[in-house]
């Protein structure tokens, strides 16, 4: 653990016992894992373990099964997307989910919905009430951009960003909420070594920084290990692992599932092969 | 950045503090049909901007418009209008045009909320047709619901006036500018104008702010933004309420414009024109809603107009092509070729006039299809 | 505008609106590319061959001739309110405004600017408007005599069943209000069908109408709904008379399949005489263009020839501006076209005429053969009193 | 009983129509998710070109000549405007059908004037009797064809790679052209079709029981797009189920008006719609469209 | 590893490339891919390696994007105006950057989709075996509607498409995009397998560590120009590539930053 000041409201969050379906497919199945408040907790798995139906669920786009998810004393399960938002979960999509068609400050300022109440009224005729709440949450929201290097693209419409930028941007985004618990899904996806490494920078800042607790969804192990305060693996829905960075690392049934050999760049070593030729 | 964005918001400002000034002294030069049309046109921009909040900004396919529209300008003709009728007798309340007016409005905002569960279920252009349904099922209801309607050939619209300040009728009090009287088309034009310049600028308004901001999102990804802590369902619901009550003002002025309202008026054909407004001046924006409304409610007539001139053109009654249908040819083709010139509409041909940087994903994606429009969390879109 | 810019002309004729030089300007508010474009095109063909050859003859008071501002609204009521305000400075009176809805629409401006207007089309509300000019009688009267015709010839008998389709709005209702009077005087039952103008198929109701059992057949609706209720009747085998208002008919149906059943059934009710008993308009309107007319081109002759009527009156009383316009309709007393035409007496909420043309569709040039001269049936009367 | 029969084999006939032109509305559809306002012109253009042929030439060449004619100028259309607008909004697309539609109807109005072109078909005003109902020979056969037809493409989609490769295109068109599939000729084929099936559609819709062509069967394509909604804007079976249903509703509700007269007189006008209503709020993607799914 | 004697089979010469007219996204390209060679393609984000692909592909021009000088030959023959579906015809196939799938579409309707283009239709059925097995997973799911797949499983099913034409020239953007570790290295396996049985290879990636572990050849693309190229084991050494792309020496950084102060925080906010 950091020595992070950690935000007073930040309280631990629990998964329990937590199964989702689609028909016969089992997305995640009894999964119980907590997460420590102020931690970077990473959650890894093969493509399709479940990771994304978690954050899903977490963010109340899907319904549990069964099984309950509590944020502090707040149970997450069964309530709507945005009254989820409202309690301070934050999350940046795998698959980027932004306004292309509106500038980056636009697209953070959707960011500070839940903070702001400038209503129809009140912004159609400008009251200034509306002007000034707008004019604050700008200024703020021009940090935040700052922050993650977007402090040149303020008014650029995001839909000509790079990918990495626009990746950037979904997690500006989310902090623009000013979350208690953030969640990012594969950040550095697309992103080059040196890119990951200023992006890993970034979520261990904003960690020590805000003292808000980050839930990581990365398939880069480099970043993964070189940040995560506690891993929980996933395969085929279940918990298979959960631990320090070095416990699960070691973990032979993560090896197997999830990791390889660990040289990549050996293909004799890579499971590929006999995939395919000794599958039935 | 931000210099040259201060200094497109002059050039914009002045532009349109020019256009005011045009179409303010305007009524002291032109002649009442063009008066007449103006009016018309500032319905419609009204009706058009309110429209592409909903269709433009929130993605929601609608071809209900006309349907809100007849409730706007039948509210106000039986608030404001007296009973009457010789074939058919229809009642009203015969209060003041202004109570009328505001009557249209809510009336019309609170159809658009009983609407919006139902459009709550659908997308894209299940969603639009069955919106289409609402229309014929209100000329159903219209012309059946004759003590209200006046039946099949409608009813007259009582003139409006503000604190005895007539906008029609019997002109009073007398009124002159530098010598031209100020009547009927010239009082109307003003109002018009007025309405349309409050309902513009609290449209830009929204667009800039926090609830506009929602509603773009709630467009491109609906997850996205109640994930982002949008209440999507609220904020369709108040969108559907203020579109509706765009079209509630727009149907009490189209009922003054044309001084009667039958329910014939209300028919798919004005839902259609309306679409074809907001889609032909670009979708998303304030001004390519005016400058589409202004196109599609005033090109047939001018169109009609001047076609007379035209060389190939026939007096009706001799074989070959009358200015009329001419006009019909020509603004068909004027709808081919706006959308193949400018398939974002034509505020996209503004801004290229304006040489501003032109965002790939220009004109918002409001597709007809099934899907929610371009959402990016479908996977298969590119980055 | 210019307010009372009346002036005088040389022959002592007060002028005004409408009036420059020694040519009168007349609008038109006409259909050429909306759902009624069939009747607004022949309409306004024969009113320009009707203008062309009086402007090269008498012209009006022998001095004016007549100039016509034609509009197409393409029956959308915005646009010919509209068009309406573009021309009302320019135009001395209307000679054809196609569509109910926007008469009803303009009735307060035509009123406001003292516009006599000939409208195309027969609603009993139309004339409770002073400036319009109907033409023939309303359509409740038509349908009073067109039944009673049949009646009076044994088509069909006291009691019978009458299955009446006809349009949703005024035209329909008016037809309808007819059968129903002249059902209650004879102790007759009317099962009614109310169709769309957009339908074009009638199985269903004449489906409807079989099951019923019905003896007679009144239609209130448009050519081609006429065809194709004809056809199924026949096909079906409901051999009965079809009694219709005049805007049912056009010769053109003769060539569809329909085309025996409706010389075999049908009877129309007319304002105007069918072409067997004016022959010479038809040649002089086939001269001039290509089409099949209809009885849209009977009405042009004869409401142009109203028009010239009263304005040759307006001119004897020495009043050509609007209003002296509106004296001359409202003081004409019964107007005679030559037979183109019902007789016509113009009183504010009256029908104009209580007779009718009654014809039979047929293979002659024109496509309709008179069965009877003017036909005023006995209960005409009593309807028109009874109101 | 007699009466329902009747009502119900009419309104099967009519729905043939209407599925004939909803197959239409889903082919374009499918191809480009473009929802094309240009069927009731197309429909008008090919009745409209057979009736005048018909005279000179004769029935069947008239036929042959008039669908021809209507596809060839839906391809123009495809080729000569939409092919040059890829990636354009489809609602833009739409509108623009909106513009060529204008420009044909005032055309073909012009044309027609104040006639009704008779046809001219073989079967003329001929009826025929099932179990004991009689339905015009005209009708009888638009039922066959359109079965003959919406089968074929039925079998067509499921058997071939066609549907794919517009489901494909229609979807993503970068990403269509990157698995060889020629966006071009997908696109043009399926106007083509929609040219053709207007054009059979009008060749049924203009005869007995209706009279001829008028400008006014132009608004049969109305009533055929609610039929396409309701059945699934991209199901070929969901054209002719929905072009069924909307056919039967309207024969049942115009031949029952006084049973459903408490609804207001003319409510007939509206069933269609109402049917489609009640349908999507059960399946908001018709009967047999696909479901809209999307997850993050 | 393969011979560099071999004619090729892609030569890119002093392409430059804008789009819109403006924005230059390449500025004189030089790239040979030899045949039967697999060429590994790197370069930060924007520097134009999928503007380059595109280019090969023929679907520059949906992007508004407009080749201005050089040329590029292909087996011999010059791509110019070459539309796409000829290219897939001719054996040139791309596997576009970020999965476009037809999300709307079955998996199996997206493969056979991807067959289409083949010129010779009985090789369809053995590729969509050879595809399911590679990822089994795809075999599980043949029903399922794409878009719901998971971002990897869309990933294979993308790279799967791609191997159903039977293409001589695959042109590869970012396979390795959101794959877990084994799946990448399966992948890296899967590019050598191809190349095996005669197929060249151009891959455009992020993951170097993959890239250069697979390729014969490699190029990196800086800012629309070639800035190194050479045989991807020398280029493995080059200090440049450590650095960017391999991500060696970025652990110090990391390390050594928070201490430093350099790096820009964000205070908390109040209100
Ligand atoms: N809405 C849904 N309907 C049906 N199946 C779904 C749905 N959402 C997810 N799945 C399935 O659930 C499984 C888990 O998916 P999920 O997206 O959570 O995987 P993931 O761990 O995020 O994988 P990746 O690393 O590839 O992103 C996958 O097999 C996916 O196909
Ligand atoms: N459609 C387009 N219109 C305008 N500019 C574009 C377009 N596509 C790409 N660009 C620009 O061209 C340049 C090269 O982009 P390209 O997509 O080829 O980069 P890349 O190397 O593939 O990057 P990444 O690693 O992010 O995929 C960038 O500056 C980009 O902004
Ligand atoms: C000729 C008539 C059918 C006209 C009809 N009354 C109308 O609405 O204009
Ligand atoms: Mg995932
Ligand atoms: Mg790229």
């Amino acid at each position: 653990m950091s020595t992070t000041q950690l935000r007073k409201d930040v309280r631990p969050l629990t998964i329990d016992n937590v199964t989702v379906r689609f028909g016969a497919l089992l997305a995640l199945s009894e999964v119980s894992f907590s997460v420590e408040p102020g931690a970077v907790h990473a959650v890894i798995g093969p493509n399709g373990a479940g990771k994304s139906t978690m954050f899903n669920v977490l963010s109340g786009v899907y319904e549990v099964s069964e099984g309950e998810v509590r944020f502090g004393d707040e149970v997450l399960t069964g309530r709507k997307p945005h009254q989820i938002a409202r309690l301070g979960v934050a999350r940046a999509f795998q698959n980027i989910a932004l306004s292309g068609s509106q500038t980056v400050v636009q697209n953070l300022m959707l960011g500070r919905h839940r903070l702001t109440t400038a209503g129809f009224v009140s912004a159609g005729l400008r009251l200034p009430k509306a002007r000034n709440e707008e004019k604050r949450h700008t200024a703020r929201v021009c940090e935040i951009a700052e922050f993650l290097e977007l402090g040149n693209k303020l008014h650029v419409p995001v839909g000509v960003l790079s990918y990495g930028d626009q990746k950037r941007v979904e997690v500006a985004r989310a902090l623009s909420t000013e979350p208690r618990l953030l969640l990012l899904d594969e950040p550095v996806a697309g992103m080059n070594a040196e890119e990951t490494a200023r992006m890993a920078q970034t979520v261990l800042e904003i960690r020590d920084a805000l003292g808000i607790t980050v839930i990581l969804v990365e398939h880069d192990m480099g970043m993964v290990m070189g940040i995560a305060d506690r891993v929980t693996v996933l395969d085929f829905g279940r918990r298979i692992a959960d631990g320090t960075p070095d416990e699960v690392q070691a973990d032979p049934e993560v090896i197997r599932a999830y990791l390889g050999s660990g040289d990549e760049t050996d293909p004799a070593a890579a499971a590929a092969h006999g995939t395919a030729e000794e599958t039935p | 950045m931000s210099d040259t964005s201060t200094a497109t918001r002059l050039v914009k400002g002045v532009v349109l503090l020019a256009l005011l000034v045009v179409l303010l002294a305007l009524p002291l030069y032109v002649e009442e049909f063009w008066l007449r049309t103006g009016f018309a046109v500032f319905a419609a921009i009204i009706g058009a901007v309110g429209l592409n909040l909903l269709v433009g900004t929130t993605g929601q396919l609608s071809l209900a418009h006309a349907f809100f529209l007849a409730v706007g300008a039948l509210t106000y003709v039986y608030v404001s209008g007296d009973p009457g009728g010789s074939a058919i007798e229809y009642g009203g309340f015969g209060l003041p045009p202004i109570v009328g007016m505001v009557a249209g409005v809510v009336m019309a905002g609170l159809a658009g909320v009983l609407f919006s569960p139902i459009a709550a279920r659908l997308r894209g252009i299940y969603l639009g047709v069955a919106s289409l349904g609402l229309v014929f099922i209100g000329q159903h209801l219209l012309n059946t619901w004759t003590s209200v309607s006046g039946g099949f050939n409608g009813r007259l619209a009582p003139a409006f006036d503000l604190f005895g300040f007539s906008f029609g009728g019997n002109e009073e009090p007398y009124l002159a500018v530098l010598g031209v009287p100020f009547g009927q088309a010239e009082r109307l034009w003003y109002l018009g104008l007025a309405l349309c310049a409050l309902a513009c600028w609290f449209a830009s308004n929204l667009l800039r702010s926090r609830p506009g901001r929602a509603l773009q999102n709630v467009r491109d990804s609906e997850v996205a933004a109640s994930v982002m802590g949008v209440n999507v369902q609220e904020y369709k619901a108040k969108v559907f309420l203020v579109s509706s009550m765009y079209a509630g003002l727009a149907g009490v002025l189209y009922a003054l414009s044309i001084g009667s309202v039958a329910p014939e008026s209300f028919s798919l054909l004005l839902s259609v024109q309306y679409l074809a407004m907001i889609v032909l001046g670009g979708l998303g924006s304030v001004g390519g809603a005016a400058m589409g409304a202004a196109f599609v409610s005033a090109l047939p007539l001018v169109l009609q107009q001047y076609s007379g001139s035209l060389p190939f053109i026939v007096e009706p009654g001799q074989p070959g092509i009358v200015a009329s249908q001419a006009a019909a040819f020509l603004y068909g083709g004027a709808i081919v070729l706006v959308v193949m010139f400018e398939p974002g509409g034509l505020a996209g041909l503004a801004r290229r006039l304006k040489r501003q940087p032109r965002p790939p994903q220009e004109s918002p994606p409001v597709s007809t299809t099934s899907s929610a429009p371009a959402d990016s969390s479908s996977g298969g879109t590119p980055r | 505008e210019e307010g009372g810019g009346d002036t005088t002309s040389e022959d002592g004729v007060k002028i005004g609106r409408g009036i420059e030089g020694d040519t009168i300007s007349l609008g038109s508010l006409t259909d050429l590319t909306g759902v009624f474009a069939a009747l607004g095109a022949d309409i306004t063909n024969a009113q320009a061959l009707y203008w062309k050859t009086l402007n090269a003859g008498d012209k009006i008071c022998g001095t004016y001739s007549v100039d016509e501002i034609v509009k197409d609204h393409g029956y959308d009521t915005q646009r010919g309110i509209q068009l309406y305000s573009s021309f009302k400075e320019d135009v001395l009176a209307i000679e054809q405004t196609i569509g109910s809805p926007i008469n009803t629409g303009l009735a307060q401006q035509l009123e406001a600017d003292s516009m006599v207007n000939i409208p195309g089309a027969w609603a009993q509300s139309l004339t409770e408007v002073a400036e319009n000019t109907v033409v023939g009688s309303t359509y409740e009267v038509e349908m009073i005599n067109v039944l009673d015709y049949l009646l009076e010839e044994g088509e069909i008998e006291e009691g019978a069943k009458i299955g009446h389709i006809y349009f949703e709005g005024e035209y329909g209702e008016g037809g309808l209000a007819g059968s129903e009077f002249f059902a209650e005087q004879h102790d007759m039952e009317v099962v009614e069908v109310q169709i769309q103008p957009t339908d074009t198929d009638m199985t269903a109701q004449v489906t409807k109408l079989e099951s019923e059992g019905v003896d007679v057949i009144a239609i209130t609706v448009a050519p081609g709904q006429t065809a194709s209720i004809a056809g199924v009747a026949a096909a079906s085998g409901l051999d009965v008379p079809i009694a219709g208002n005049n805007p049912v008919y056009a010769p053109g149906l003769l060539d569809t399949p329909a085309g025996d059943a409706l010389k075999a059934n049908l009877y129309v009710a007319s304002p105007v005489a069918p072409f067997d008993q004016k022959p010479e308009i038809l040649k002089a309107y086939q001269a001039e263009f290509d089409n099949d007319p209809t009885l849209g081109v009977m009405f042009g002759f004869a409401a142009a020839d109203v028009m010239r009527q009263i304005l040759e009156k307006a001119c004897d009383d020495g009043d050509l501006t609007p209003e002296g316009v509106l004296a001359a309709k409202e003081s004409i007393g019964t107007v005679d076209t030559g037979g183109i035409a019902v007789p016509l007496e113009f009183i504010v909420g009256e029908s104009p005429s209580n007779a009718s043309y009654i014809f039979k569709a047929d293979d002659v040039p024109g496509g309709a053969v008179s069965v009877s001269d003017l036909y005023e049936g006995d209960d005409v009367a009593a309807f028109v009193e009874g109101g | 009983m007699n009466q329902f029969l009747s009502l119900l084999l009419n309104g099967l006939s009519l729905g043939a129509i209407y599925a004939l032109i909803a197959l239409g509305f889903v082919i374009i559809f499918k191809a480009s998710e473009v929802v094309t306002f240009m069927q009731g012109s197309l429909l008008l253009l090919g009745a409209y070109l057979i009736a005048r042929l018909s005279e000179p030439i004769g029935f069947w060449a008239a036929a042959a000549v008039g669908i021809v004619g209507t596809a060839a100028a839906a391809v123009l259309v495809e080729r000569l405007l939409i092919s040059r607008l890829r990636g354009a909004p489809v609602i833009s697309l739409a509108i623009l059908t909106i513009g060529v539609d204008l420009i044909i109807l005032t055309e073909i109005t012009r044309r027609i004037g104040s006639d009704i072109l008779n046809v001219g078909h073989p079967w003329g005003g001929d009826a025929v009797s099932i179990g004991g109902v009689g339905i015009t020979t005209n009708r009888a056969l638009a039922i066959v064809v359109a079965g003959i037809l919406i089968g074929a493409f039925f079998i067509a989609f499921k058997f071939s790679s066609w549907g794919i490769a517009m489901r494909a295109a229609a979807e993503d068109g970068e990403a269509a052209a990157l698995m060889g599939i020629r966006l071009g000729w997908v696109s043009m084929v399926a106007w083509l079709v929609a040219g053709v099936l207007a054009a059979v559609a009008g060749l049924f819709a203009t005869g007995s029981p209706t009279p001829g062509v008028t400008p006014a069967i132009w608004a049969v394509a109305l009533a055929a797009l609610p039929a396409a909604i309701l059945g699934g804007l991209d199901s070929t079976g969901g054209a002719l189920v929905g072009g069924l249903i909307i056919g039967v509703a309207t024969a049942m509700a115009a031949g029952y008006q006084d049973q459903i007269a408490f609804l207001g007189r003319g409510f007939g006008e509206v069933v269609p719609y109402v049917v489609m209503v009640a349908v999507l709020l059960v399946r908001p993607s018709g009967l047999f469209g696909t479901r809209d799914v999307t997850r993050v | 590893m393969m011979d560099e004697t071999h004619a090729p089979i892609l030569e890119v010469r002093d392409l430059a490339v804008t789009y819109g007219g403006v924005v230059q996204a390449l500025r004189g390209v030089d790239i040979t891919v030899g045949e039967g060679s697999v060429v590994a393609l790197l370069g930060s984000n924007g520097a134009g390696k999928t503007t380059l692909l595109r280019t090969l592909s023929g679907t520059l021009k949906l992007h508004k994007g407009r080749v201005e000088s050089g040329e590029v030959r292909y087996r011999g023959s010059s791509l110019k105006g070459r539309d796409p579906a000829r290219c897939v015809a001719d054996g040139l196939v791309q596997v576009p950057e970020g999965r476009r799938i037809f999300s709307r579409l079955t998996v199996e309707e997206n493969l056979k989709a991807g067959g289409l283009g083949a010129k010779d239709k009985s090789t369809r059925a053995p590729a969509q075996e050879r595809v399911y097995d590679l990822f089994p997973v795809l075999a599980d799911r043949r029903t399922q509607r794409a878009g719901l797949l998971s971002g990897g499983e869309q990933q294979m099913l993308a790279i799967g498409r791609g191997l159903m034409a039977g293409p001589k020239l695959l042109l590869l953007d970012e396979p390795s995009l959101g794959l877990a570790p084994r799946i990448i290295g399966q992948i890296g396996e899967v590019i050598r397998e191809i190349n095996r049985q005669g197929t060249s290879v151009l891959l455009v990636e992020q993951n170097a560590t993959m890239a250069l572990g697979v390729a014969d050849t490699a190029f990196v693309l800086d800012v629309g120009k070639v800035s190194l190229q050479g045989p991807a084991v020398e280029l493995a050494q080059s200090d440049a590539v450590q650095r960017l792309y391999l991500g060696h020496g970025a652990e110090e950084t990391e390390a050594a930053a928070p201490r430093a102060g350099t790096r820009k925080t964000l205070a908390r906010w109040k209100a």
